[in-house]
């Protein structure tokens, strides 16, 4: 039993942390904000230059052939930077998807330009009525009764749905399922899309932690330099409190992070539960360090000037996609009290 | 005990919710920009015109000579119509009560008329960035000259400040006296020298909030608000009302209720497919849509609860009780329950939530989310959250001072 | 518009306000702990003397011909001396459910006896399982298939299920429906019973504020006093937040409970929906209580000696009694939410 | 990262799983009385003579060298095979770490086999009437005297004093010296003269505290732990201990999630009809079971969460790592789930929950209010979770004194 990671998981997180620490300040995050759904990625040539943005792919074509415990350490600082790109889409789910459900032709096509970071691929799975990134991308996964289809933008249209947190570009995708986009079918494609899914909402509490470590680290060094009736605002209870429990929230859904990342790499047959216990805590946890973060702010967080809300918004977003806590929570339920597997 | 509304009372609602119902702008843009601000002060203007703007007041001032019943009854049916927040509420709502109570004959004539008539316009300058939920730290200065005084200094946070022609606020007229003496309450015109007003954006993007920078502007004897040196006084006269009743009667909150039941009916039978993630098993859906039912009625139970506070409250008031720290009960009850009903809204959207109010799918135009927003300030503006617990906890509880 | 009680009812509330302080403090409520089922009640007589135990009664009875407006506030008082003798349910229910059910020979028979406090009537209805106090009442009402029964202890047996909180005597019920026993068939006895039922629970509510008040005022004495660190308990912004919600909580719930005495006194139609608002609030209210309380209190709150878990160990219970906040909510959503009347 | 166990870790909860579940005793009585404390004592000396009272010390003390891996394991099948929480727990899980840091050979020898045994069981005395939430304001008094020191003073919330042998805690050696100088960490006997022990009930009606006065109690220098006048680094090593792992193994919390899954199966197959208020639809009884259905798998989550968070600490301090101000983070963490878990179940029950454990009636013997009531005293002793909540924001977050 050693619940921690190795030493080259931990040397990745600090070289990604470094390059998103030099590369993506909170200006390039309020860049993308402004950009357009299509301009070019800022940071992405220097991922995948790194091998980050081809890191679960297969060795044969250019990749890493890593897997969940080596991403999730990295989705965290991509959190932490609120990376304004398609890293979970594209990594955490196309890349694997895409490697064990289709077929060697599609692979060849593919997965070399992808783990180069040459071609973008988005996912659109059931239940989620947009997609990311689409305006950027080269190829989308899209799921169709239970089939899967990989789609290019020539037979797709896209009309923009800006989100809240502007440096998400989400477009809903219209287009027709044909025989020539289908890439698996039946029970194959089934299991696939159900792991695809699993890993968004693992990917996606991962990045939570990431963003939910930022907010407070931005309300602590806040609370320690503001000062009102004579003393930092940080040495009120009142605050202090708030802040510890939002500090034990954190505390308690990474390690759940942790566990899901195990469950998916190993392929544990009760990996859902794992992985819902991860975005359940994590999801909690980024919303209420929000919450903290600007009542321990006041009126300054509240302000579109100040960086705070670029972190609270994705907190806010990250912790609807891919099912939120409570119905995280219900499938959980599902599976334990019913004593369904 | 009797909570029937006499016929009086009733006819005033008739006649208010037809009024309202026929005369509500759809669709009028955010009042966050000048182009949004100017639809907003089209329709209070309108307001006025028909008699509605300020219905408690004075008829000489503009209003109907209301009872304090009479306008819980045109706020519920103000919002119940789908009205927008007033534009004119740092006026109507927080300088006013002060104006009642502190000002002069002659500025009551001078002042109201155009408060109630949306054609002169008032944002409020109380906090500084040195001075928040401390507000006696303020250090922005007033300093005597001939007929008047020269302000020094800055304002922030001073919502809608941009769109305004005068501010409301506090200044330093004696620095050598404790923090809570020696401020003096100012009626300060936007437009004169040595006034510069900077808008800023809040966290939906509306460029609502301003700071307002003094260098030696001057503001004239006459626009001395209750004593000088007085103007903490005179300010407390002012909380006491934008904590408490006048600013936040319970209409918004039962409107916003009912928008919320409505939205539940709609997202329960709709496409529940499409808005929601992945499952193999009815039996998840089916327990989720059962926690946003949980969730849906407490924040219909506490809208409720909220309007029978309220109503106890008025009936002390009525009986020629003053509201007291109790107002800080009222704030706390309303700011959190507004966030918990838009979180709720937020919760049954799922997937759709985060769409923004350019968004062609966004449900409702986007005003959920824009709720929501807005609610996150309930906590912070007005006296955060933590200084009314102290209130409570102080003057209502009887705690000793920490 | 007047939200307010008349100067009577305020006068009715200092007087029973009075007499309980006098006559029923800590001690007597730990003898009531102490004592069997049976043994005679000890304030009662007076409370009789006074008009109280027989105020729901019309007049023709010796009752006072009052209502749940005149109610409301005499009950909060028996809450807030954690009174152990059954007004809710003699007064609060069984002599209005008689008054208003049975025919004139059984109402000869009883209300008279009823209203001057010689017998004591208690009540078990559907979906309790146990009965409070049967164990010295001359008079069971029982609640079996929509008919309303009315029970001699000869014809029942009874089994003490003690309660946490030992001032409460509750039993099984053993008993056969006979026709003798029947007293009410029918559309009338649905409809009386679920009057019973709604009348039980705001009368617990109204008790339950004035146990959540108590609670209170025993903790803002106590972290008044009690210093650590230099200085009063009260004095920390921890303490002093957890009272002030709990204040806020109450102060919120009281309004409900009133609301809910005139939906009653005036059977308004949707008298249903104030009880439950009534019942949701002052359940969470009180318990919220108890819990700072304890928690204000430190180790203290938690010794057996010590008073403040007569009034915790109440707030426990009645929160579960006559439908729990949760149980209420549901009735509530059932009626908003779904459009029934 | 390897989250399965070695093969040796599975022969060892093989092997405990094996004994337990042939030898735990059913119908335990509490053990907050005199014959329900000699049963839990017999229990834990048949716990000994087995091998299996304190698995994670040396074989010479009574353990079997276990890792603390396998301490954790250990844990998880003692309160799966509902073993009842250990009467000698402030010896073994309070004293021992301090002896072990702290004590010389001698006083390990002497103390450390008959503690392990249940032979000479062991009480705390830390609290007074004066130093709670304040430990540091403790008064009672130890003063020189040949060959040792007489104590004087009074301690309180002594947890089961009335049924030991004697008791570990701190008194003032330096009047003098600042608040957390100048105390000594003593070990006393209970029997001597000058020493009375004083039980009282605690909330739920067990004689489990105590009181103990000292009037010049005579204790040997022998019976001194660590150096003089530096007690309170002493019993740090033992909060440490107390309010983080040792104490506080995911094993008790994990074994109550499963048996309030249990419940719930129960529960909503069983008389639903009697054991719930009465109500007219159908509707109402479903929507309030989903209601069950969120807390009880929230408790379940919570008791994982937390076994998760522990087996990453113990992962961290195998690796040579101490256990600091995280402490606090799980007892945050383990007091506030224990109490939404005997809630939930507590609602669960409806009805039925008030029932006391004389209750014919009472579901599973009335555990669940009893475990309420338990659970209740987490957020209190221990340290405050107020205090543990300032430790985290000023040691963990780095957040400045008050």
């Amino acid at each position: 039993m050693r619940f921690a990671f190795t030493d080259e998981q931990l040397e990745l997180q600090r070289v990604v942390r470094e390059l998103l620490g030099r590369e993506c300040p909170p200006a390039r995050v309020r860049a993308a904000w402004d950009a357009a759904p299509d301009t070019p990625l800022a940071v992405w040539p220097q991922l995948a230059a790194m091998g980050v943005v081809g890191m679960t792919a297969p060795e044969r074509f250019g990749g890493l052939g890593l897997d969940e415990l080596d991403l999730a350490l990295v989705l965290e600082e991509t959190g932490r930077a609120a990376l304004p790109e398609p890293l979970l889409e594209h990594t955490a789910i196309a890349i694997p998807l895409i490697a064990e459900t289709c077929d060697e032709v599609f692979c060849d096509r593919w997965l070399g330009a992808a783990a180069a970071g040459r071609a973008v691929i988005t996912v659109g799975l059931a239940g989620a009525p947009f997609v990311a990134d689409a305006g950027r991308a080269k190829l989308v996964l899209l799921e169709h009764d239970d089939e899967l289809h990989a789609v290019e933008p020539r037979l797709t249209t896209l009309t923009a749905e800006p989100s809240i947190d502007g440096a998400r570009k989400l477009a809903r995708v219209e287009w027709t399922p044909i025989s020539a986009t289908r890439v698996a079918t039946g029970a194959g494609a089934r299991a696939a899309l159900d792991l695809a899914f699993d890993r968004g909402a693992f990917a996606t509490a991962a990045q939570l932690i990431g963003v939910a470590r930022r907010l407070m680290d931005m309300t602590v060094e806040y609370v320690k330099l503001r000062t009102q009736f004579g003393r930092p605002v940080g040495s009120f209870q009142a605050v202090k409190h708030q802040l510890a429990l939002a500090h034990v929230a954190i505390e308690l859904a990474r390690p759940c992070v942790h566990r899901a990342a195990y469950a998916l790499a190993r392929r544990e047959p009760d990996r859902a539960v794992h992985v819902s216990m991860a975005k359940a805590y994590a999801s909690d946890a980024a919303a209420g360090a929000a919450r903290t973060a600007l009542q321990c702010h006041g009126a300054i967080g509240y302000s579109f000037e100040y960086d705070l809300h670029l972190w609270m918004k994705r907190a806010w977003v990250h912790a609807a996609a891919y099912g939120d806590a409570a119905w995280h929570r219900a499938r959980i339920a599902t599976a334990v009290l019913d004593g369904e597997p | 005990m009797e909570l029937a509304f006499s016929a009086a009372e009733e006819a005033f609602r008739a006649e208010a919710r037809a009024w309202l119902r026929a005369n509500v702008p759809r669709d009028l843009p955010p009042s966050g920009s000048e182009r949004g601000f100017a639809a907003h002060v089209v329709w209070e203007q309108q307001l006025h015109a028909a008699g509605w703007s300020v219905v408690a007041w004075p008829r000489a001032f503009g209003g109907r000579d209301a009872s304090i019943v009479e306008w819980l009854i045109f706020e519920e049916e103000y919002y119940l119509a789908g009205a927008p927040p007033r534009v004119t509420q740092n006026g109507i709502f927080l300088l006013a009560p002060a104006l009642f109570e502190y000002g002069t004959d002659e500025q009551r004539a001078r002042i109201l008329p155009p408060m109630a008539a949306a054609e002169v316009l008032w944002a409020q300058g109380w906090s500084e960035p040195g001075a928040g939920s401390d507000l006696a730290a303020i250090s922005s200065t007033a300093t005597r000259t001939d007929g008047g005084w020269l302000l020094r200094g800055q304002k922030t946070w001073s919502t809608r400040a941009s769109y305004c022609h005068a501010m409301h606020g506090l200044f330093r007229t004696d620095p050598s006296a404790p923090r809570h003496k020696g401020l003096t309450y100012f009626l300060v015109p936007l437009d004169g020298p040595g006034i510069r007003v900077n808008g800023f954006r809040r966290l939906d993007g509306d460029l609502d909030f301003a700071e307002i920078f003094f260098d030696d502007a001057f503001v004239s004897d006459r626009d001395v608000l209750g004593p000088v040196d007085q103007g903490w006084k005179v300010a407390m006269a002012t909380t006491g009302s934008e904590r408490g009743l006048t600013l936040r009667s319970p209409g918004r909150f039962l409107a916003a209720a009912e928008r919320l039941v409505d939205l539940y009916r709609r997202t329960v039978s709709f496409d529940s497919a499409a808005a929601r993630p992945r499952s193999g098993r009815t039996g998840v859906a089916d327990a989720y849509d059962r926690g946003h039912r949980d969730a849906v009625i407490r924040a219909w139970m506490d809208a409720r609860a909220y309007q029978l506070l309220t109503l106890q409250t008025v009936t002390r008031l009525v009986a020629g009780q003053t509201l007291g720290a109790e107002s800080s009960v009222s704030k706390l009850a309303w700011s959190e329950l507004d966030l918990r009903l838009h979180q709720a809204a937020l919760d049954l959207l799922g997937p759709m939530a985060e769409l923004g109010p350019d968004a062609p799918s966004a449900v409702d135009g986007g005003a959920w989310q824009k709720g929501f927003q807005f609610a996150l300030a309930g906590p912070i503006y007005a006296g955060t959250n933590e200084i009314q617990k102290n209130v409570v906890a102080e003057r209502l509880l009887g705690l000793p001072k920490d």
